[in-house]
């Protein structure tokens, strides 16, 4: 309503004051906003064309810059400081039971199958562990079993050669080594001592044909 | 509510006002917030620094304002009357001489401590509306309206020794006492994997519609759980088949038996 | 491995570079960062606490400020320039009189118990009163008070210093007289209050042990 009269009684603000104006208007802008749009925020009489021009000055090699998208206007992180938008975490976590339980077996027995693994461990393996396994490259799928089915078998890898120092799996120690390394308890083990874990695999293959008719 | 004013709060010691400014003074009670605010609205009455102010004439203004209420039957809260009691017994306090005998604090310790309480309140109460008073974020100044997300890229490294591994195997290894694995000691889990290689084998015998059940392997029948994880398995592996245009199935209702045959190619 | 190495290869970047970067990172948030945070961020040796320096004062008399929010940093826009920002302004629900001086007693006297604000007011504190200032997540939970009952404390958060504008409690208007008149003080009423509160400290200290966390 004073409105008339205002225009004739105030004039525009300095310049310095409509490029902080603006300056405060796009930044707490939800959207890129329009020269319209700012010019209608603005007292009357503001300059929005020539703010603007003083305000991308201003920013040009800071770490934010003024840019124009579409026809509007907005402040946007420096294309060069991209990086800093990502965050990296590291952690750390431990094997679960299941997954270093399997990857033992699978480490002792292969190849072996996701039957077998459930078998030796007397509970079903989540399609989870096997994964994570596979997405850490500790195992990786060996050739199908000729059994009916023809189930996948797994096999570990290098990478989990390397990350346990182990040179093949040969090096793995024996359920003997076990046993004197009191890993094991030295109750002595029905049938015959297994030696080295060759033997083992052996038998735990042997075992399979009546374990699956 | 409108809080009383001043002026009506002066009024309220004037015999020909009195009525009304009590009136509007009461009838605002339920605007108090509790006895200690009508205490202070009164105690401003006294205009004098609130560490100075009189409690005795302040508790007669008290009791004069519990009076009007319950001549105007007004329900007061519990705690105005308690307040009114324990001013009542102060007062009495503060106008006989102190009793030497008696223990515990002084009738100027409690009225004290009163004067106190309505000055740390009337504290509180300005520090509020100054607080109030300060430029908000949202009113005053605004936040960036467009942040940028950062994106969390994970990376999880998984540890594990030598030695877990030998433990788990260990642990494995002793679980079963090293007894060579029997069918009685066989976990009751009949695997998809197991039903669906048995499945492929048995699948070109049933050329008539045949009932899950005599799909399902010897030594699994009988024992219920066996028989459930079996069943589970061995219809999920058919299934399966289905899938793979090797098998037909049906259900004619509901829990009725579910029946199997081979998928014939035309 | 060749992490020393790394470190004598690779200077931080220059101050210049390093204030943009502190620059990009606050922009893009609309939260105050810890400068723990902005560290963790930022390429390794850089100095945070020189670069917010430097940003503090380039930001000086513009539209935007840079702010310290407790030991966080944010950009605000200038309060003289809020006319500006009619679109932005959200309402505030409109707080009761009870809030309001529950959320000023809390802010001042913190950390405080439901029973000590009651004590203040000389009312009961509503629940609903206590719950939405939790909501606007003005206030949260303190540690609890080692008296019997171990009745849960209430302190103000850091979102309510950056809503109003303080850089830490300290900062609260007046706090210093309040405290110098003693009137934040915690004076028990004479009487039959002191043995409890005598008997508080006793409890205090036996109760040290399994105090959680």
């Amino acid at each position: 309503m004073t409105k008339e009269q205002n225009d004739t009684l105030f004039e525009a603000p300095p310049m310095a004051e409509q490029e902080r104006m603006v300056e405060a208007i796009l930044f707490a802008s939800a959207e890129p906003i329009s020269k319209r749009a700012i010019a209608d925020r603005l007292p009357h009489g503001c300059d929005v064309s020539e703010a603007l021009v003083h305000l991308r000055k201003r920013y040009e090699g800071r770490g934010v810059k003024l840019v124009k998208v579409d026809d509007a206007w907005a402040f946007r992180t420096s294309p060069d400081l991209g990086f800093l938008m990502q965050k990296e975490r590291y952690e750390t976590r431990k094997l679960s039971r299941a997954a270093i339980e399997t990857l033992a077996i699978i480490a002792y027995h292969q190849p072996v199958t996701r039957a077998e693994i459930e078998e030796i461990r007397g509970v079903s393996v989540s399609r989870g562990t096997i994964d994570l396994l596979l997405e850490l490259e500790w195992i990786k799928l060996g050739r199908r079993r000729m059994t009916p089915g023809r189930p996948v078998t797994f096999v570990v890898t290098q990478v989990f050669l390397d990350h346990f120092g182990l040179e093949s799996e040969r090096d793995l120690p024996g359920v003997k080594e076990l046993r004197d390394s009191g890993l094991l308890d030295n109750r002595p083990a029905p049938g015959a001592l297994l030696e080295d874990t060759e033997a083992e695999v052996d038998l735990e293959n042997e075992d399979q044909d009546d374990m699956f008719e | 509510m409108t809080e009383p004013t001043q002026t009506e709060i002066e009024d309220f010691e004037q015999t020909t006002q009195e009525r009304i400014a009590s009136e509007s003074l009461l009838v605002d009670v339920d605007g108090f917030e509790g006895p200690l605010d009508v205490l202070l609205t009164l105690a401003r009455t006294q205009k004098v620094d609130l560490r100075k102010i009189s409690v005795l004439e302040l508790s007669e203004q008290y009791l004069k304002f519990v009076e009007e209420a319950k001549k105007l039957r007004i329900e007061l809260a519990a705690d105005y009357l308690v307040m009114a009691a324990w001013l009542a017994f102060l007062k009495s306090r503060l106008l006989l001489p102190p009793d030497p005998t008696e223990e515990g604090p002084s009738a100027e310790e409690l009225a004290a401590h009163l004067a106190f309480q309505l000055e740390r309140l009337e504290a509180m109460r300005r520090s509020a509306a100054k607080l109030m008073a300060r430029d908000q974020m949202g009113r005053d100044f605004f936040a960036r309206g467009i942040p940028e997300a950062v994106s969390q890229n994970r990376k999880i490294t998984y540890n594990a020794t030598i030695l877990d591994l030998m433990q788990a195997y260990a642990y494995i290894k002793t679980k079963g006492n090293f007894e060579p694995l029997h069918m009685i000691e066989r976990d009751r889990v009949f695997t998809m994997e197991q039903a669906l290689g048995r499945m492929r084998t048995l699948i070109g015998h049933a050329i008539e519609w045949g009932d899950l059940n005599q799909f399902l392997p010897d030594g699994w029948r009988d024992d219920p759980k066996f028989r459930r994880s079996a069943t589970a398995s061995t219809f999920a592996a058919s299934l399966e088949l289905v899938k793979e245009g090797k098998l037909e199935i049906q259900q004619s209702e509901l829990f009725a038996p579910i029946k199997l045959r081979t998928k014939r190619s035309q």
